[in-house]
């Protein structure tokens, strides 16, 4: 039973670092129609920064998270306008080589910037609290409500805020959208600063339990694709409960099955998934 | 005409030269011998990527795995279960094709960004497999001692040159399917899928099939690049079935140009070349890489190939068709100049 | 009766776009579906050519049911349609586009093509023949090189007939063929349709320009809602009550005649 | 016509194309090896995830080359600078053996050290049949010396020489039963947990549920550590990447587990200290820290790590072995009286052993080099720490 609980937590806030890279993604799905295979990549750079302003530049841990997300906004937005915005009319072939080569580059970039040793991110939230009869740590129940109290606000934003109100308008009818003055040209900008400001908070997050490294973003960008797809393309809804599940199921999946199981999960529920649905499972069909 | 038409097949004939007398320009260079042999093999897998991507427009990831379960049936047929290479050759093209086929019946209901992403998965999973099937695939510790092509009367395979007049052969048929492809009646079905699903459809095209058909080719051929690699290196390890040879694949294609004759070739050769260039800053190779595929993208999609065949044409359009004006629409009841310049329609 | 249609109907999420339609299309002859915006025309082509399935109603095509077929299989009876907004290999010439579609009725395989069967040389050499005949039936043979993208709009008209041409189909539907040309073009065009039907082959057309319908067509089809108010010769649709009064219903807010047609619609609007 | 479009551009193609492949060929000329330049090659990951795995190896090598710079290598009479040139090769068996042979035939390499078991295997295939080259084997996987290869020497000690004293320490010794597996499931952790399971059971101990996991590929490991716990382990085997395995101890002893841990041989002890507490690690069993040694060069060699390479992190016996497998290669050299052929260079390498210079004597210098490849050294020990944080040493037989 203990164990079960403690997996409960562990779930829980592997879940809750899966929910804010997704978002990300299916964000930027939604309102660009673009799987961008960059997205693992923009992670890991939001790691270093907050690495980069924790350590380096002395700034608390939570500030250090925040300017992560602020700086890699900055990167999404460039990205957006240097990469995709060139490439909005072409077939979405052409966006996927074109985001890997975005991928490579910063796998690259880090590397020549910040070496290719593994780092190891301190955090100043140590110690642990009992819950329910056993032990979890407080940068586990950090990452929890932190993930929490970000979709809550990113959930008022999107619903409550002209500038979020844009981007939904433009992901549920372009046309429509355009027609009455939204301009998708900011809307754009604005998907990616959004995405790339979450996929920081949640690489802040989870940096200090995990290690820094380069190539650390292809493993988590896999399992985000995963979700997305899980949850539907576009569906930001479909997002938080893709994330939370496979969260859970690979923790589950690895303490009561096998560590392979854990690993392998995510590409079985999504082949099952696009087998049944092919669209994935929130999505409305799609009218042809 | 028929002057054009000849210069066309000029270019084609340089480079089939040029891979004809490499081993003899490149004798006692085994070493780049071995970079020609690995990139035909690769060549050979990107023939096949080319007919999915390049004949009906879909983004398959998944092709790196195929290769791989080319990689890994010569491989482990040829040592664990001491079958002949030919033997091997042959398992390796059918399980990849059924493979294949049987991984379109579920991906092909997908479409366009699902599709990639789905294949994506497919390709992660088979290499999951290749990588963690210990007791079958020997894991990470790779297959060691793949055979070479049992010798066939007095050609003996264990000599390098040999054993690439071998691949040769593979490669020219993978570039003349190519190019039947893009001149027949098959192929213009496939580039009517690409262009317009719906249209393609409305003209009696069944969508469904073709891209089944040509997504089954396509593993095929990836298939027997993968064979031909595992045999050509004699050790194999997981990593000839990963995503990122994936994403290696599609840069050749790419830079080659898609849905070409020769852009497979062309750009398999060209970007290992600037492989080899950039050999001594590997590690930091694709923060001058990186961009250049960016860059591709957005200016020269269609690839090396394409460009050019699409200068070619603005040109041979210009001295063609000067005189012709678009003059208003024909009337309908007068025929068309019998005089017209014969028409090729090719 | 070349074509049957029977009780047709199609639902979107509870709204009836199609309902209950029955209407026939006699060999040799055009038959024309008018109708305002929104009436309906554009679902009950992509319903008989199998791009729908239909909630229920039968179509029936040369005495066989080919309710529910698939789009290609529909096209392979003989069947063809061309789009509202004209659809084309935009990146192909011309003479590719008309190609392509000899080469979808093509039995021709892979293997036929690889290792040059006698089978594939004459496919090859029918399909090259159809293709300048067709370029020249419908008059734009002097463009077969030229880039379908280029070319002007009523070139793409003409090619997209061609191209359903080539398909060799007993029945043509075109789908407001008229639209976005000049006066002059509709005229042509008109005549383009009469020599269509010349060569053996029906016609159906979806049309806003009543000039170019009443000229044309044998019998008239007319929708309103999704349903059929009216169906016959011109003369007698034109003097039916229903149909003026849906005419103008619909055109209330612009002025409308029944010579002139309604006002053309605005491109991309669906059914 | 066009989509045969002609194209009279395409000729340029195909020239562009051949005169990329002469210009790639330009570079081989040769020459320079006669012009008293020995080139050591290297190919080993130096992107990607091994990347700093790599970085080690060829700090030693680079370290020891400026060493024998410094000191003069003079063969036959002549005298020679060496060199190092290393490529990358992402860890991949097929690039290893690919590089290799550019290295031999472009730069004239006659060894070519590389670190990984794959890459090894993979230039086994070649290095006495398409090419000639001795393979420096960084690698404790012993069957790249068993398959009867004469150019390979291992540099590496053999890990199943870890077996024995890792289970005598724990089960003999305390008493443990029951193991639990939390290694990387690499091929090399495979390995490693394979032949300790056997040994364990062997020895009358059970051995618990397999949780080994991908280092290199897991998003948050809590969970197998919670697993592997939940069976109540006396001694876990854990390993891969020192990093990482830092922070897998750091998890088991966080989730409150006390027993001690069996370190696979890829980590080491010097950097874990670096990355979790210190205290975290009582009661472990691994490899001996480079620093620890009392070598004549032990202390030098440290030192001219901190200056040349990075004072960021210690020292460790990817850097030392190949330090000193260097020096014995080129000692080599100098008794066979010949740097370009192989074979002749492994024949002089035994007796090499007993020549090289002090300075090149860090951390177990090898005493001998049998006939199979393998440099044995009398002087190899392993760490032990125990539950007060001291290091205990103990002897190792390379087997």
């Amino acid at each position: 039973m203990t164990l079960f609980v403690q997996q409960f937590f562990n779930g829980l806030s592997l879940g809750g670092v899966y929910c804010l890279a997704a978002i990300g993604l299916t964000l930027v799905f939604g309102v660009l129609r673009i799987p961008n295979l960059a997205h693992g990549a923009l992670y890991m750079v939001g790691a270093y920064l907050t690495y980069f302003f924790l350590t380096s530049a002395g700034v608390p841990y939570i500030l250090a998270i925040a300017l992560a997300a602020l700086v890699l906004a900055g990167i999404g937005i460039g990205m957006e306008r240097v990469v995709f915005h060139p490439l909005r009319n072409a077939p979405h072939t052409h966006h996927m080589i074109a985001a890997a080569g975005a991928m490579f580059f910063l796998h690259s970039l880090i590397q020549a910037i910040w070496g290719a040793d593994f780092r190891r991110m301190e955090s100043p939230i140590t110690g642990r609290v009992e819950i329910l009869g056993t032990q979890v740590s407080w940068q586990r129940v950090t990452i929890v409500i932190t993930a929490v109290v970000v979709l809550i606000a990113l959930t008022w934003f999107i619903k409550r805020t002209v500038h979020g109100q844009s981007i939904e308008a433009v992901e549920q009818d372009r046309v429509g959208a355009s027609l009455v003055g939204i301009n998708p040209n900011r809307v754009s900008m604005l998907t990616f600063g959004l995405a790339a400001a979450l996929v920081a908070v949640a690489a802040g997050l989870v940096a200090p339990i995990n290690l820094l490294y380069p190539t650390m973003g292809d493993v988590i960008m896999v399992k985000v694709f995963a979700i997305i797809i899980l949850g539907g393309l576009g569906s930001i809804p479909g997002a938080i409960v893709g994330g939370f599940t496979l969260g859970m199921a690979e923790v589950m999946a690895t303490t009561y099955v096998s560590a392979v199981a854990g690993e392998v999960i995510a590409f079985v529920v999504l082949i099952l998934v696009l087998a049944i649905r092919p669209t994935g499972l929130l999505t409305k069909a799609v009218q042809r | 005409m028929k002057l054009t038409f000849s210069i066309r097949g000029v270019g084609a004939l340089l480079v089939a030269a040029a891979l004809l007398f490499a081993p003899l320009i490149l004798a006692e260079q085994n070493y780049l011998l071995r970079v020609l042999i690995t990139g035909i093999t690769y060549a050979i897998a990107v023939y096949g990527l080319n007919i999915i991507l390049g004949f009906t427009g879909q983004l398959s990831l998944a092709h790196g795995g195929f290769f791989g379960i080319g990689v890994y049936t010569m491989g482990l047929l040829t040592t664990d279960y001491d079958w002949s290479f030919w033997g091997a050759l042959l398992a390796a093209i059918v399980l990849t094709t059924v493979v294949g086929f049987l991984a379109g019946l579920l991906a092909l209901r997908t479409r366009e960004a699902y599709f990639a992403v789905f294949t994506m998965a497919l390709g992660l999973i088979i290499y999951m497999i290749i990588s963690r099937w210990e007791d079958v695939t020997h894991a990470y510790s790779g297959v060691l001692g793949v055979k070479l092509p049992e010798n066939i009367g007095p050609l003996d395979f264990s000599e390098p040159a040999t054993y690439y007049y071998l691949l040769l052969v593979f490669l020219a048929a993978a570039a003349y399917v190519t190019y039947t492809l893009r001149v027949s009646n098959v192929g213009r079905r496939l580039l009517a899928i690409r262009t317009s699903e719906d249209l393609a459809s409305s003209i009696g095209i069944n969508v469904g099939l073709n891209k089944q058909l040509a997504f089954t080719a396509s593993a095929g051929f990836a298939g027997l690049g993968g064979a031909l690699f595992a045999s050509a290196e004699g050790f194999i390890g997981p990593n000839s079935s990963s995503i990122d040879l994936t994403f290696e694949l599609l840069m050749f294609l790419l830079v080659g140009g898609v849905a070409t004759v020769m852009g497979p070739i062309v750009g398999t050769l060209l970007v290992l070349a600037l492989f080899e260039a950039f050999q001594d800053f590997q590690a930091y190779r694709f923060i001058l890489l990186g961009p250049v595929i960016i860059a591709l993208v957005i200016y020269a999609p269609q690839g090396l190939i394409g460009r050019l065949n699409e200068l070619t044409l603005r040109w041979k359009r210009r001295r063609a068709a000067a005189p012709k004006t678009p003059a208003g629409p024909p009337d309908s009841d007068s025929p068309a100049d019998p005089n017209d310049e014969k028409a090729e329609v090719r | 009766m070349l074509m049957q249609v029977r009780g047709l109907s199609k639902t979107f999420g509870g709204l009836h776009a199609v309902e209950d339609v029955s209407f026939d299309i006699a060999e040799g002859e055009i038959t024309a579906i008018i109708g305002p915006n929104g009436a309906g025309k554009s679902t009950l082509f992509n319903l008989i050519t199998g791009f729908y399935r239909p909630t229920a109603g039968s179509v029936t095509f040369k005495a066989k049911d080919i309710t529910g077929h698939p789009a290609h299989r529909t096209a392979q009876a003989g069947v063809a349609r061309t789009f509202q907004t004209t659809k084309l290999f935009e990146h192909s010439s011309i003479a590719e586009n008309v190609l392509a579609g000899c080469a979808a009725g093509s039995r021709s395989t892979l293997i036929d093509a690889v290792f040059r069967t006698p089978r594939h040389r004459r496919e090859e050499k029918a399909s090259m023949d159809k293709t300048l005949e067709l370029l020249e039936f419908t008059g734009i043979l002097e463009f077969k090189d030229e880039i379908a993208a280029n070319v002007p709009h009523e070139v793409q008209k003409r090619a997209a007939v061609a191209l359903a041409l080539a398909t060799e189909p007993e029945l043509l539907l075109l789908d407001e063929p008229a639209a976005g040309i000049t006066e002059d073009e509709t005229a042509r065009f008109g005549q383009l349709i009469r020599q269509i039907v010349a060569r053996g082959v029906t016609v159906g057309l979806v049309e806003h320009k009543m000039s170019l319908i009443m000229s044309l067509a044998d019998s008239i089809l007319v929708l309103d809602q999704g349903r059929r108010i009216a169906w016959g010769t011109p003369e007698e649709v034109r003097s039916d009550p229903r149909v003026i009064e849906a005419y103008l219903g619909a055109g209330s807010q612009g002025s409308t005649s029944q010579e002139d047609g309604i006002q053309e619609r605005t491109p991309g609007q669906g059914a | 016509m066009s989509q045969k479009s002609r194209s009279t551009l395409r000729p340029l193609i195909a020239l562009s194309t051949v005169s990329l492949l002469a210009l790639t060929s330009c570079g081989n000329g040769g020459g320079d090896g006669e012009g008293g330049t020995i080139t050591i090659g290297v190919t080993g990951p130096q992107s990607g995830g091994g990347a700093l795995y790599g970085e080690n190896v060829e700090a030693g090598i680079r370290l020891a080359i400026d060493e024998l710079n410094e000191q003069g290598v003079t063969i036959d009479g002549e005298e020679y600078t060496v060199e190092m040139r290393a490529l990358d090769d992402e860890y991949q068996p097929n690039a290893a053996a690919t590089n290799a042979q550019r290295l031999v035939e472009q730069d004239d390499a006659s060894v070519v050290f590389i670190p990984h078991a794959g890459g090894i295997h993979a230039a086994q295939e070649i290095n006495t049949s398409r090419s000639d080259f001795l393979i420096g084997a960084y690698s404790s996987d012993r069957r790249i010396i068993e398959r009867d290869n004469e150019l390979t020497f291992m540099i590496s000690p053999p890990f199943v020489s870890y077996s024995e004293p890792f289970i005598r320490i724990f089960q003999e010794e305390q008493g443990a039963e029951r193991l639990g597996l939390l290694a990387t499931a690499s091929e090399y952790g495979q390995q490693w947990t394979t032949m300790i399971t056997q040994d364990w059971e062997d020895a009358g101990g059970e051995v618990l549920s397999n949780n080994n996991f991908d280092y290199g590929a897991v998003s948050d490991f809590a969970s197998s550590v919670a697993r592997t716990l939940s069976d109540d382990p006396d001694v876990i085997l854990v390993g891969g990447p020192s990093q990482t395995t830092a922070l897998v101890i750091e998890e088991a002893r966080d989730q409150g587990y006390e027993g001690g841990f069996m370190i696979m041989d890829q980590a080491k002890f010097e950097e874990l200290e670096l990355f979790t507490d210190p205290e975290n690690l009582n009661n472990s069993a691994g490899v001996k820290p480079v620093a620890e040694f009392d070598d004549p060069g032990t202390d030098s060699l440290v030192e001219r790590f901190a200056e040349d390479i990075t004072e960021e992190r210690p020292i460790t016996a990817e850097t030392s072995l190949n330090f000193q497998a260097v020096a014995l290669v080129v000692k080599a050299m100098e008794i066979a009286g010949t740097h370009e052929d192989p074979a002749a260079i492994r024949e002089a390498m035994p007796e090499a052993a007993a020549e090289v210079d002090d300075v090149f004597r860090v951390s177990g210098f090898p005493d001998e080099v049998t006939d199979e490849g393998l440099l044995i050294s009398d002087s190899l020990e392993g760490a032990y720490r125990d539950s007060e944080g001291n290091y205990e040493y103990f002897p190792m037989d390379i087997e």
